[in-house]
């Protein structure tokens, strides 16, 4: 009983994130775009949490949502959030044909069967027996730590050049009087 | 900087010290419509037209407040006394006193320009109203009546109107 | 057992954070102070894990890792905040904090009319710590940490007057030469996870005998490259160039390197790594090899200079030579002994000669010196006592170290009677050299009218005092670092007895001061046949047998005559000419197709999906 | 990047205009300012006035002398006796009449009451600009000590008209100078109080210092005058450089400023309400005897118990009151120190009873151009403490 | 077929779900009942600090005033301006109360009692990850002040709800990181595990310092005054609700004193102990309650003694003296807690 | 659900995401299609994960996480740079980069 609810909960906001990424590329307003994003990566953190990957849906939402999507508003914001009109062109449908040629590829490549599974013992109720969070923190600092320290370096360079890019001098004068 | 820090600590607890102070002083507002205020002998509220002892009018037409008015809001039309019937003790009387009370200034110089003390500002201040007619205080707006209170004509505000045209 | 060890380290750590922190907002007074009280707190403390240590049995002295915090547990990887003690590292940390003390209170005086005096006092708690953290690293890790620390700080404070080009310049050499080193070290110590899964000592040496045999390949590899930083950092052949320009930096600087530090890093290395090398012999042959030839080598050099600090540089090089040359043929106490005799001597040998620099207010070239001994008396009876010393009189310290690694140079299971010959023939030279620089300085008349020598204050003196004191008395301490040391290295050396090669030694040491004295206490006239004759080598040995211009030639002259060649005739003529054409013609094709490199994103992205496509095509399909 | 002209105008593209007021709640009256701002940094800002326009001087025209009284007391809302004061001065010098002691010191109490009433209001509303807003109501508080007094004395708490040509309009009672007096002992113990919640506190310091900074030199040729230009570092006031109304018989201190930014600013006033509070003391310690306005009746109108008794005087009344007061031919300024700075009436008469031209030094008017010259630079929440701190009363700045 | 469906939601009828759902029926109209005796304490207490009364005609002591208020705020014509993106209008106000009751739901306030024989916790849901969900929640309610400055079309709601998103970004930082530190030394993420591990002393004593950051930033959050600029009344008029009227702007005031129930709230739980009362013969929610209650009245205090900040300074404090406060504490907690209290503090 | 539908619904998003970067002018949308892209590669990790009962793909969804931050920041940064400059915020319009 649990289980049919469970997967049509799964079903429904699968397809509803589907949904909100179409709504992403096809809102001619960037507000819009970016309220659908957010809907998307709510789907997203709903189904993480489905997944018992709680700590990861959190993050998902503080991060993305949260500040992500946040700064996405703040610079539409500040730029003025025009709408685009469509127009068909060469560049539209070639890549309308190659995008489907892709999902078809895709599609035929999810058939093939897996060739080596790579299977652990963690199973969602010995995750929620230590807790999610605790468990991803014993896995990153552990097995994972490199690509943690390397992350958290990224995030330094990422720091130190979004500094760079948007310092910006205030230095007002008055209007040159005519 | 650890000293400055700690100094601004104290000085926004030291505010807080202020305000909490306050808040366990007694309140200084007065609770108006049920609680009001004496006022002073010289307070320039509305105009009342004086009688005097004999219950004439004291207002002998000579349309010095008018005169005296910064603002021209005050318009007298003076009439003759009959002998018979005095209005003032005066030769003349006001036949028509109209003040427009939302011109006024509440100057007090008429008050300052009638010779007999005849126009006087007093401590009536509850002055608003609803109709922009009833601004116009006519005679019978400003006289007061001798009995039982001085202050039975009140064009406007809490009390009713006497005079039913 | 020993856990307020890691004061030791932490003391000057904490006195660099504060220095450079709040090193503006204290008096120079303060700063100097400060500087110094971390040290000499550290000092004391190593003192204390010394006693505690001699309380235990020898046996049961060795191994301690004392762990402060577990930083890194990744898997098969852990990496903890842990240092080492055992007899070997307490001995470097007493020889360093020692030391390292008696020149910080020197420099109190000594740097006195610098502007940036905390700068100086940070950087040289720095250097300590990193000196320290080399020390007592309990991995690979934190050796290599501690390492590059050590460079960076000598890089630091070799640049320290940074309005000087020269001292820049020498700061930038010093830094590439070391960052040479590092390299061979890291890799080391990527070789040596890979082969044992661990990087801690412990685990590392008690791996290693039953994992390879001997001259193992690995072993060799990995014992090589070790060398290379060992040799980057002790300045021997041919990574030695630094050290001679390193002399741009303040005097106590050069103390501090060239004395008790730095430079003894490499002889630490390969006695800290001895159990690695004993597995290597063929390394061990590389290294007495290097090392004597280095001691010949820097004496020749040592003996024309006329700037007095680089004397003592080259002096330190050659001295080098020989610990090295004891720790290839296996007599490790003997290096360690060496080690300490000489930080002892030389850093007298230095502060004296900072001293006299001091007194002639900043006077670096012997032949404006001349007299000194009346007007500096103090100086001059410690600068004595320094040379005597180092060349190697008896019953001096310098004399018992030299000595026996000399005596063992010919006796050990892998000495022979060149590296016997090249020590006495640097010992003959190093007698001559120093007292070449003494007699030019203290004797004679001073040859500067303008000169106004006058004696250093005090507090420059007491360091001096304190060094002359132990440089004279520590030679007969070796039976006693031979016991603390043995149990390290698995057994005490032997001291072998054969008094006519003693004897030799002696005479050989004894005969360059004398040579010295004829040569410089002499009449000029009766030299100047001399003069003509050894003119030639005389420049070879003044331009440092043109190493930098062998460098200069061999590697940097050939690339820019090939560059220019290529510049001129291959590129201009040859190349361009093609280039035009075909550029020519090119760009008329290219603008036809011009249209692919839109500049814009959108369709490079296209063709990024096309590509993609493609691949998953075959992928999938195929 | 440097800011060069062809800088600042390719950088005009992207920044905003903003139109403050004229109805923004911290713009202190009607008064309108656009703003080019980048970001939350306002670039430029122009000031637009004329919302508030009465046409007082204009009025003043056709009115007698006696009848422009209540007048200028519109002007200047906070502090209405400053402004009778200074057109009651010009009046005085045109007429060359006397003023006797009693009426000059009344004059100085009621002055020196308005300026603290003003600058109470002002901190008030500064303080409320800035965000602290409970400081308004303890302001408020004892503002309304002064209103009450004015009330008193004058029957009106604001639109006083008390000072009238020729002296004050009617004497000052016992019991009323004796309530001043309490007022007067009651006040520096809440001046302190206000000080205790601003002066040190390290977000009123954040927000007022260095913002709105106007050197020396800058603050006298940008006209600003008060306490404003005292806050720049310039010691002059009128009660003591040209001491008027007897102020040379008062010993009080003019605060000086260094930094000339708003915290300079706000020192300076809740200085003066200090100083203030010294000099009604003063006055009320050495209030002399004697008539409160000028005994000719050419001038003031005869005291009213005489009307019933002496014919000399009904007729005196009746002509002044229908004719007003004659002043002779000419032309004359007289500044005073108002709460904002320098208030000054120019009047030129031809000799009749009604002005021939009045003009008005209003200093919140001659501060404008000032002002937004501070605003330059500043961000959106400075130009609100730069008007705060300038304290503009838009009611002589349109009149 | 009736018995078929019957028996799928069979599951669904069962008493955990009941109770969950009277739970959440009853957390959220207590909420929404909360706030107008907000407002009316806020009003009635800045009346005190001002020396003033505050509302009182409105039935005793003015408690009829905020039912009088919002009745006139219910049955206000709600304007919009034509230049408005009506559908943006109409959800930001939806959004902020959405999230300030949602980020709720985790608040315990109570240990678990029994009625009628099944255990109920006194809490909407007990997660494993309760903070991280208030914060990721509570992150949310800052959409809808931005779509409310986005959308008006008005300059000042703009610069009102850049403001907003600039100060939630920033001090969301330090909330979380002040946070951390107690989590460190709970080692727990669980809002009920977090109070359990204050049983002796509450967290306050042991990190002060966390806890005057965490309420800095817990201020800053709300848009409480000292930091209410998004709304900056001097400044902005109203920030980003200047051109809402009625019910609209009702709910934004709505959402700003709920998330400031939920503020003190989380500081009650994380610092002062949750409803431990401490030797206090008091009911544990009781306790909660009366420091909640302490906690909203110097929210009020603080409202009414400081000026507000200048947006600079504001980004200025937030990132380079809240953060590296925050980051210093942190650390000495972790090292502190590795070293000493490997095994848990307490 | 079987690991089919995580397959599907993270291959149509990453399709969708790549369909949004190609057809759209706007930079900010185009970012926000990389966006779109990175969460379906998320979804698939951390349903693989669950499936698997492994959490290496968690790890990597966290950094993709981060790394995604990164890249949204800096390219927002790059975009207002862009718009300061240019004041025209078409992606066809900017080539600079035309051979």
């Amino acid at each position: 009983m649990f289980e049919i609810t469970y997967e049509v909960v799964v079903f429904i906001l699968g397809i509803t994130a589907v949904l909100a990424a179409f709504g992403v590329i096809l809102c001619a307003s960037p507000i819009y775009c970016a309220l659908y994003l957010i809907g998307n990566m709510v789907c997203f953190a709903l189904l993480f949490l489905l997944f018992h990957a709680e700590f990861i849906a959190a993050a998902q939402i503080i991060i993305y949502a949260g500040a992500v999507m946040i700064l996405f508003l703040f610079i539409i914001a500040l730029l003025g959030g025009a709408k685009e009109i469509a127009e068909p062109s060469v560049q539209r449908s070639s890549a309308f044909a190659f995008v489907i040629l892709l999902f078809g590829e895709l599609l035929l490549a999810a058939g093939v069967e897996p060739t080596r599974p790579i299977t652990g013992d963690l199973a969602p109720d010995v995750i929620n027996a230590i807790g999610s969070a605790k468990a991803v923190g014993i896995e990153l600092f552990s097995r994972h730590l490199i690509a943690f320290e390397l992350a958290s370096i990224l995030l330094l360079i990422a720091t130190v050049g979004i500094i760079c890019l948007a310092k910006y001098s205030y230095l007002p004068a008055r209007k040159p009087s005519k | 900087m650890i000293r400055a820090t700690l100094a601004g600590i104290k000085n926004l607890m030291i505010g807080m010290g202020v305000t909490f102070k306050n808040m366990l002083s007694k309140p200084v507002t007065i609770e108006y419509p049920e609680i009001k205020r004496t006022m002073p002998e010289r307070f320039r509220g509305r105009h009342f037209l004086n009688r005097d002892e004999n219950g004439l009018e004291k207002c002998i037409g000579c349309s010095l407040c008018s005169i005296n008015c910064p603002v021209g809001c005050i318009h007298v039309v003076s009439a003759e006394n009959d002998p018979e019937n005095r209005v003032s003790p005066g030769e003349r009387y006001a036949e028509v006193y109209e003040i427009n009370l939302l011109r006024c200034i509440y100057c007090g110089y008429c008050e300052e320009a009638c010779p007999v003390d005849a126009v006087v500002l007093r401590e009536h201040y509850e002055l608003a109203d609803y109709d922009r007619d009833t601004y116009i205080a006519t005679k019978e707006d400003l006289l007061v009546y001798p009995e039982p209170n001085q202050f039975r004509v009140n064009i406007l505000g809490n009390t009713e109107r006497i005079n039913n045209k | 057992m020993f856990s307020y060890a890691w004061l030791i380290l932490a003391l000057p750590l904490l006195g660099f954070i504060g220095l450079s922190w709040f090193g503006n907002k204290i008096s120079k007074k303060q700063a100097g102070y400060a500087g110094c009280a971390t040290v000499g707190l550290s000092f004391l403390v190593t003192l204390v894990v010394l006693s505690e240590l001699l309380a235990l049995e020898p046996e049961k002295r060795l191994g301690h890792v004392e762990t402060l915090y577990q930083w890194v547990s990744s898997g098969s990887f852990k990496l903890d905040l842990a240092i080492l003690i055992d007899p070997l590292s307490v001995f470097m940390f007493l020889i360093v904090t020692g030391v390292g003390f008696l020149i910080h209170v020197y420099s109190i005086e000594y740097m006195k009319g610098d502007p940036e005096y905390s700068r100086f006092f940070a950087y040289m708690n720095l250097f300590i710590f990193s000196m320290l953290l080399l020390v007592a690293a309990a991995d690979f890790f934190f050796l290599i940490v501690g390492w590059a620390l050590v460079g960076l700080a000598s890089y630091l404070l070799i640049g320290f007057w940074k309005e000087k080009t020269s001292a820049v310049l020498a700061a930038r050499k010093a830094f590439v030469m070391n960052v040479i080193g590092d390299v061979g070290m890291v890799i080391a110590a990527l070789m040596i996870f890979q082969n044992f899964g661990s990087l801690s000592y412990m685990d590392v040496f008690s791996a290693a005998p039953d994992q390879f045999r001997s001259n193992d390949d690995t072993m060799v590899m990995i014992t090589l490259l070790l060398l290379v930083g060992a040799f980057a950092k002790s300045a021997q052949i041919p990574l030695h160039t630094w050290l001679p320009d390193a002399m741009e930096g303040p005097t106590p600087v050069s103390a501090l390197i060239h004395a008790a530090t730095m430079v003894t890093a490499g002889v630490y290395l390969i006695a800290r790594c001895h159990v690695l090398y004993e597995l290597a012999p063929i390394t061990m042959y590389l290294i007495a090899g290097v090392g004597a030839l280095t001691a010949v080598f820097a004496g020749t050099m040592g003996m024309v200079q006329y700037d007095i600090k680089r004397v003592i540089a080259y002096s330190t090089m050659s001295q080098l030579g020989y610990m090295f040359l004891a720790v290839g043929i296996g007599v490790f106490s003997f290096g360690m002994f060496h080690l300490m005799t000489h930080a002892f001597f030389k850093a007298l040998l230095f502060l004296s000669a900072g001293s006299v620099i001091h007194g002639l207010n900043g006077e670096q070239d012997i032949r404006k010196m001349g007299g000194l001994r009346f007007a500096m008396p103090l100086t001059h009876i410690t600068f004595l006592v320094g040379a005597i010393c180092l060349a190697g009189v008896p019953l001096t310290s310098g004399f018992f170290s030299k000595e026996a690694i000399i005596m063992s140079s010919f006796h050990a299971e892998m000495g022979n009677i060149v590296f016997w010959a090249m020590g006495v023939l640097t010992a003959g030279m190093t007698g001559f050299y120093i007292f070449r620089v003494y007699f030019y300085t203290f004797m004679g008349k001073s040859r500067n009218p303008e000169a106004h020598p006058h004696e250093s204050p005090k507090i420059m003196a007491g360091p001096l005092l304190i060094l002359a004191f132990f440089a004279l008395v520590m030679g007969f301490s070796a039976h006693w670092v031979d016991q603390f040391l043995g149990p390290v290295f698995g057994v005490a050396a032997h001291h072998y007895e054969d008094s006519m090669l003693e004897a030799i030694v002696v005479l050989a040491g004894l005969g360059g001061i004398l040579i010295a004295g004829i040569v410089y206490m002499t009449s000029k006239d009766k030299l100047e046949f001399a003069k003509q004759a050894l003119a030639p080598v005389y420049d070879v040995l003044f331009n440092k047998y043109y190493i930098d211009e062998i460098y200069d030639f061999l590697i940097v002259k050939p690339v820019r005559a090939i560059g220019a060649f290529f510049e001129q005739k291959v590129e201009k003529e040859g190349i361009d000419y093609v280039v035009d054409q075909v550029g020519s013609q090119v760009r008329g094709i290219s603008q036809g197709i011009s249209f692919l490199q839109s500049g814009k994103i959108r369709t490079y992205a296209l063709n990024m999906v096309v590509g993609m496509v493609a691949i998953l095509l075959f992928v999938v399909f195929l | 990047m440097g800011i060069t002209e062809q800088g600042l105008l390719e950088r005009d593209k992207d920044t905003m205009t903003l139109n403050m007021g004229p109805s923004h709640p911290s713009t202190h009256g009607v008064f309108r300012i656009i703003m080019e701002m980048d970001g939350e940094v306002v670039l430029f800002a122009k000031p637009e006035i004329g919302f508030l326009h009465t046409g007082i001087e204009k009025t003043s025209e056709n009115k007698r002398y006696d009848h422009v009284i209540p007048m200028t007391d519109r002007l200047d809302y906070l502090a209405p006796p400053m402004n009778n004061l200074a057109f009651c001065l010009t009046t005085e010098k045109l007429l060359q009449c006397e003023i006797p002691p009693r009426a000059q010191y009344l004059r100085v109490i009621m002055c020196e009451l308005a300026r603290i009433g003003s600058h109470l209001v002002w901190l008030a509303t500064h303080a409320l600009d800035i965000g602290a807003m409970t400081i308004f109501l303890y302001c408020w508080r004892e503002r309304e000590m002064v209103l009450d007094l004015n009330e008193e004395i004058s029957g009106v708490r604001m639109m006083t008209s008390y000072i009238r040509v020729g002296g004050v309009m009617k004497d000052a009672t016992p019991e009323w100078l004796g309530k001043v007096r309490k007022f007067v002992d009651y006040l520096p113990a809440k001046i302190d109080e206000y000080e205790l919640l601003l002066t040190n506190n390290p977000i009123w310091l954040d927000r007022t210092r260095g913002v709105g900074v106007m050197t020396r030199e800058e603050a006298i040729n940008w006209s600003l005058s008060g306490p404003a230009l005292r806050a720049s570092g310039v010691d002059f006031d009128f009660r003591k450089k040209r001491p008027y109304s007897s102020y040379e018989n008062f010993d009080f201190d003019v605060p000086v400023g260094k930094n000339g930014d708003v915290y300079d600013r706000y020192l300076m006033r809740v200085e003066e309400m200090r100083q203030s509070r010294r000099i009604v003391e003063q006055a009320l310690n050495h209030l002399p005897d004697g008539p409160y306005k000028v005994q000719d009746n050419k001038i003031s109108l005869p005291e009213r118990d005489t009307l019933h008794t002496s014919m000399e005087a009904l007729i005196h009344h009746f002509k002044l009151v229908s004719e007003g007061v004659n002043v002779p031919e000419g032309e004359t300024y007289v500044p005073v120190e108002g709460p904002r700075g320098e208030v000054g009436f120019y009047i030129v008469s031809d000799g009749s009873g009604v002005p021939y031209r009045v003009k008005l030094r209003a200093p919140s008017f001659m501060a404008i151009p000032g002002m937004c010259k501070m605003m330059d630079g500043s961000f959106i929440a400075d130009v609100v403490a730069i008007i705060g701190s300038i304290d503009i009363v838009m009611g002589e700045v349109d009149r | 077929m009736w018995d078929d469906i019957l028996q799928f939601i069979d599951p669904v009828l069962n008493a955990g779900f009941i109770i969950s759902t009277i739970k959440a029926v009853v957390i959220a109209s207590a909420l929404l009942g909360i706030v107008p005796a907000l407002v009316w304490l806020e009003r009635r207490l800045m009346g005190r600090f001002q020396v003033r009364l505050g509302p009182n005609r409105v039935g005793p002591f003015g408690f009829g005033q905020p039912i009088a208020d919002s009745i006139k705020l219910f049955f206000k014509e709600s304007i919009i301006q034509s230049s408005a993106d009506k559908f943006l209008f109409h959800l930001a106000p939806a959004i902020v109360v959405f999230t300030a009751i949602v980020a709720f739901s985790v608040i315990p306030f109570g240990e678990s009692v029994t009625v009628f024989g099944e255990e109920i916790g006194l809490w909407g849901a007990n997660i494993n990850s309760g903070i991280l969900f208030v914060f990721a929640i509570s992150g949310m309610g800052v959409y809808g002040m931005v779509l409310a400055g986005l959308s008006s079309n008005n300059k000042y709601s703009l610069m009102g709800g850049l403001r907003s998103s600039a100060q939630m970004i920033s001090y969301e930082l330090t909330l979380g990181l002040s946070a951390l530190s107690v989590i460190v030394l709970a080692g727990s993420l669980n809002l009920i595990d977090l109070v359990d591990s204050q049983k002796t002393i509450p967290f306050i004593l042991v990190q002060p310092l966390a806890f005057l950051l965490f309420f800095i930033a817990g201020v800053a959050e709300t848009n409480r005054a000292p930091f209410d600029l998004p709304e900056a009344e001097q400044e902005l008029v109203a920030g980003f609700h200047t051109e809402y009227t009625g019910m609209k702007f009702a709910m934004f005031f709505m959402g700003e004193y709920i998330n400031m129930v939920t503020m003190s709230s989380l500081v009650t739980l994380l610092f002062l102990g949750g409803w431990n009362s401490y030797g206090l013969p008091l009911w544990p929610i009781l306790a909660f309650a009366g420091k909640v209650f302490f906690l909203l009245c110097v929210f009020i205090w603080l409202r009414s003694t400081f000026p507000r900040i200048r947006y600079d300074r504001l980004m200025t404090f937030g990132w380079k003296i809240l953060l590296p406060l925050c980051l210093f504490n942190l650390l000495v907690t972790a090292v502190i807690k590795v070293l000493y209290f490997p095994t848990g503090i307490l | 659900m079987g690991n089919q539908f995580v397959l599907i619904i993270s291959a149509s998003i990453f399709c969708i995401g790549t369909v949004g970067f190609l057809i759209r002018r706007n930079p900010l949308i185009m970012l926000m299609s990389v966006e779109l892209m990175l969460n379906s590669v998320n979804f698939l990790l951390i349903g693989y994960s669950s499936i698997l009962q492994t959490l290496d793909g968690q790890i990597f969804a966290l950094i993709i996480l981060t790394v995604a931050a990164a890249e949204v920041v800096v390219g927002l940064a790059i975009i207002l740079t862009i718009f300061r400059t240019r004041h025209d915020l078409n992606v066809d319009h900017i080539n600079v980069l035309k051979g």
